[in-house]
């Protein structure tokens, strides 16, 4: 029977709010990383915001918002090996980025087009997984079947806090507790499923009070806070790695922007309490705590945003100037050995559209 | 009568039954405060209260396992599936429960819960916003499955089966839920389960169509006159289905075109053809082609259009059919 | 947030062991209810024992056993008034003895004979469940549906360790807290699915600790002890009853039968602990302990005995005379507007059975 | 080639696959140290230990979902459901997962997984121990199907769907586990998906079938010796379907007869019957007729003989496919 530590009460911060309560350091991270992490975060944020520019345009489809996530997106990641693999959700669509992603490859999914489909291996970094919650046990699968190789691979995979209502996250979980798969079930508890609030999802006092059910740790964390995320994946993983098993995280954090691009949140959000975390949003908060801390200058970070804002110029141009897809995509890459009507249907297909 | 877009006419289907029935409620994710992701739900929580119109946990079988037992507590639980690809969770309980359930009680109690959602694609959304799921519901024993084309049926069809006995699934066409625009009759309004509907009297072949199929099965129609003359027949409800009234059509046109949005294996348009081989075979005079959905996924938008059977397709079938 | 008591860690138990651990007693049992629940275990336990009998005979097909689990069902049935519901499961088959089913009804159903099929409202008892933890999300629906209704109606489900790891349980679960639906959530846990061990199910320390993901009370009985089983009952629906919503009950016993008639055991079960447990079964237990209070006598007991098996006599009578099910029934009662296909089959299928 | 009973072919098609590859694991509920509840697992944990045949929770979405990590993870796992209606639980994973993963990765990634179960009914078993689930796996874009109806084909087929690069359902008749007996090719032993079986030639009319109905078929042709001359095909493979073999069949005798136990409405005779409408529908003599499971829950055992396909049926729909 595996070691339970009751799940955590408070949030895990290192942040200070640069007034009353002080700042904090995670060990072993310089300043170089601390700036890699702001780099990531500014990445993730010139992402979102162009995007929603771009779906203004109708440059790409219907896209789903993370502005205000991206601390959750940047400090897990940034704990693991690049041979640690990333099972995200539809809500962290641009995650690969993290990964050396390009760009257009996350802007072409978003656009519809075949460019937006990778290769997993390439990145480590799973397919985008738009049913909630079901990419729970792939993560747990994939943990759990690496060390059966005996690869020191660690799975994290990201959800929300509507997923954990889904019998996917509980058959999940319970198969990570059961294999003792080296995974990190990383929740972002933004309070909102779409416009379902977390006291209709569920009576549990706390998401992570759900992880002793599983037999596994369930840890508390300020989502805001890219170093406490940081430093709470860090652990989870180092658990995971020494083949103690699987970690819950909750990243506590509050949804600030739609749903998505066709979502009108004025039906159900609590204005207020959007104004304030919007005042508190991640990237300024550890953009300013870096500034107290002196590691990063005024053109450090207009350089770093320049610098994200041409990748984002580059990926819209690749994007577009994808040639259109051919239709034999609709049939391609479906089966190995395809049955041999497919070939039929698209010789039939291809006479039809002359 | 007042003109309607279909996603409206929806709406007001509920308001009307919910009226009319006190034991009828609403239930599903963001059907309440948001009124629906596609708002057919708008107003009902405001109208009826959060109990009778209930923003459900993330969760689909639990969604449809709990509205088993607000059935056998006296309610008529409208359970909305956010989209077709999303309903999958809730199978299980669907096939092993909301269809046996009053057969296991010797049909002593009922379980006269409708499942909706839209379904169908073409909408130009992300993977798994376009699925055309009917044959997993109309092969399921113990559940109904009405499918409307038009706002008026859509009312009608979601009406009847509220008050159906037995669990009825309506698939609604989500492309065509702001296209659709037509006379809606004001107030109650039910259209029977098990009637087709002749869109368009014709004498050459018979096209077969439901839900967002049925407007590109018209548009064929219109622009074949002068070569083939097309009647066009509306089935609304695959489970009852109106077999007298496609049994009528073939016998007098002799040559039948079956469409339909999903894969095509063991897909309803296969049923439709198999019941013609059966009951119609020496009335054919030509194959009966499906045209269909691939036997591969959905794909990424932009080539949906290639995926989803197009005006060209179902009109080249209808052209080889008189052609053999 | 409802208020969520931790998990019980030691087993509730009301009966002693004769020697060191002494007897206890529940507050508001009379004589006569003591009496009346030895007869619900009696009653149980002739009902099993007959039918293994009854099944190698030929007389009834596959069935599954639940020798020693009678305190669990017998207890917790008993803490419930006449209008609220049980949802069995498959190995609480004879669950409905408790509330005047025939034992030819639930002998029927294991004939698989229509007769078996019985109507839950004349008992108010669901019909038997076999998908494991399916009937979870229906109790829990009626239980919140006959709230909304007014109406003073408490549901009882029970179902398995096993039936823990299944989606089913969690949303059910989810779903009972969020509604704060008057349910019990009753887990028989033998520590055996089949011949899966409840530690290949489970990393949770108890099965108990799951409670609190889902913001209801967890409490830990032993489930051998029909005494500690009724309390605990009493107290969640009690609770139930008051508004405050579900609980989540842990009744622990071991599994010492076969799974069902057709389960070889010995393939799997640790037999050094099955006989302890044997020793120890429920229904001799609280027969001692009845000795011990004086409230039963050799002649009570044996009549109560006499009693039931006659019932059983009867049972089988009756289930043996209901005349073959005529074909009719394979289309009747699957719809209340059947399509007009199915009168069709049926007129198809009597020409051909002529 | 020694004498096996089905099952056992099953059992043996596993050690021998197990052997040959060390990256294909087992996995499903009792499995390992039981053997299946059907003992169709007995003897690989001893054999291959508990980290290649595993015991695994009572949760069947999470079984195929896990599995799909898994694959990613270079496995190969072969996963049982204990009985067919609880599969049903895993249908989500299945539909939008496991059929669709290949092609999200754009064919870069594999996901050689099999699913496989006990199916059918006439065995006398409680509730949902007889379901017949074909249609919900064949319809799903991107799986496979495959049903034996001897040991060999239960061997090979296994065999092959264990090598397959894509998802697999292979559906074992229960009923015939222990009654089916014959004999089976030693040590590695691969029968092609997509390849019918003619079983019995014959020259009146075509009864197509699969799983435990190809014996109904046969004993249906033996019986008609005289008045008609059947022709037996095992389709095997459902996905890839042998069109060549089923039309060159009715090419020749110019009927069909189609038998499943399944519930008829969009069951897979309903697709073969599409396919002859469609392609053989100038060599069709007669109706095509389905015989199949009726469009109800599957009844209690006392009336299941009532409700699977049965000689009576089978040999009722001959004569009038001749008679027509
Ligand atoms: C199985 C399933 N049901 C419903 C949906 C529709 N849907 C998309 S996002 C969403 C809310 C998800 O909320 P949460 O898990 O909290 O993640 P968040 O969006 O807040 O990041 C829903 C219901 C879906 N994608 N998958
Ligand atoms: C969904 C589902 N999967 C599998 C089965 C087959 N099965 C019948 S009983 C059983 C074990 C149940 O174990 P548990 O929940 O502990 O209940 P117990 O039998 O011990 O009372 C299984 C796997 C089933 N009935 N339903
Ligand atoms: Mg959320
Ligand atoms: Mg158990």
């Amino acid at each position: 029977m595996s070691q339970v530590l009751p799940a955590e009460g408070g949030l895990r911060r290192i942040i200070g709010d640069g007034e009353s309560r002080p700042d904090g350091e995670v060990e072993g991270l310089g300043p170089e990383q601390l700036l890699a992490l702001f780099r990531d975060l500014v990445l993730l944020r010139t992402y979102d915001e162009r995007s929603v520019i771009y779906h203004r345009q109708g440059r790409i489809g219907t896209y789903a918002i993370f502005w205000n996530h991206e601390a959750m997106q940047a400090g897990s990641v940034f704990a693991l090996e690049e041979r640690d693999w990333v099972f995200p959700s539809y809500r962290d669509s641009a995650i690969g980025l993290l990964r050396g992603m390009p760009a257009s490859t996350v802007l072409s999914w978003w656009r519809g087009h075949p460019a937006g489909w990778w290769n997993p291996e390439d990145y480590n970094v799973a397919s985008i997984c738009v049913p909630i919650a079901t990419q729970i046990p792939h993560a747990v699968g994939f943990a759990w079947g690496s060390r059966l190789k005996g690869e020191d691979r660690v799975a994290i995979v990201n959800f929300g806090d509507g997923a954990t209502s889904e019998g996917s996250f509980h058959e999940g979980a319970t198969f990570a507790g059961v294999m003792k798969a080296p995974v990190v079930l990383f929740c972002n508890n933004n309070q909102w499923a779409i416009s379902t609030p977390l006291s209709a999802q569920t009576a549990a006092p706390t998401l992570a009070d759900k992880a002793i059910g599983y037999g596994m740790p369930g840890l508390r964390v300020d989502g805001g806070d890219v170093l406490a995320v940081y430093e709470a994946t860090r652990e989870a993983v180092a658990r995971a790695r020494a083949g103690d098993g699987p970690t819950f995280i909750e990243a506590v954090t509050y949804r600030v922007a739609p749903h998505a691009t066709a979502d009108d949140p004025s039906l159900y959000i609590d204005e207020e309490r959007a104004r304030e975390e919007r005042e508190n949003e991640c990237v300024g908060r550890y953009e300013r705590y870096l500034r107290r801390l002196g590691v990063l200058t005024e053109e450090q970070a207009a350089a770093i945003r320049a610098e994200a804002l041409e990748l984002m110029r580059v990926g819209i141009a690749q994007a577009e100037a994808e040639p259109p897809a051919d239709v034999s995509l609709v049939f391609e890459h479906a089966y190995a050995n395809p049955p041999p009507t497919l070939a039929i249907d698209l010789d039939e297909l291809r006479r039809i559209l002359g | 009568m007042k003109e309607l877009m279909l996603v409206d006419a929806v709406n007001d289907a509920l308001h009307v039954e919910m009226e009319r029935d006190p034991s009828v409620l609403v239930m599903g994710e963001d059907v309440g405060r948001l009124g629906g992701v596609f708002r057919a739900t708008a107003g009902l929580q405001d109208r009826f209260g959060a109990e009778r119109c209930i923003d459900t946990p993330l969760a689909e079988a639990g969604i449809i396992g709990t509205a088993v037992g607000l059935c056998m507590a006296g309610w008529r639980p409208v359970c909305e599936m956010q989209y077709d690809a999303f309903s999958y969770p809730a199978l299980d309980q669907l096939i092993n429960h909301v269809g046996r359930y009053r057969w296991r009680t010797r049909g002593k109690m009922s379980f006269p819960l409708v499942i909706r959602m839209p379904y169908g694609g073409s909408v130009r959304a992300p993977e798994l916003h376009d699925d055309s799921p009917e044959t997993y519901y109309v092969h399921t024993p113990g559940v109904k499955v009405a499918i409307p084309s038009t706002p008026a049926d859509a009312k009608g069809l979601l009406a009847a089966a509220i008050r159906d006995p037995d669990p009825v699934v309506v698939l609604e066409p989500k492309l065509i839920y702001r296209l659709a625009r037509g006379d809606v009759p004001e107030g109650e309004h039910v259209v029977p389960l098990g009637k087709a509907r002749v869109v368009r009297e014709g004498s050459d072949v018979t096209i077969v169509a439901y839900g967002a199929m049925v407007g590109v099965a018209q548009r064929v129609a219109v622009s074949l006159v002068g070569d083939a003359s097309c009647e066009v027949l509306d089935l609304r409800s695959l489970k009852p289905l109106d077999e007298d009234s496609l049994l009528a059509s073939v016998a007098k046109t002799g040559h039948a075109v079956v469409v339909q949005e999903a894969p095509r294996v063991c897909g309803f348009a296969s049923e439709v053809a198999a019941i013609l081989a059966e009951k119609a075979i020496f009335d054919l005079r030509g194959p009966v082609l499906r045209v269909t959905g691939y036997d591969v996924p959905y794909p990424y938008w932009q080539l949906e259009d290639a995926y989803v059977p197009s005006e060209a397709r179902v009109a080249d079938a209808v052209r080889r059919v008189l052609a053999a």
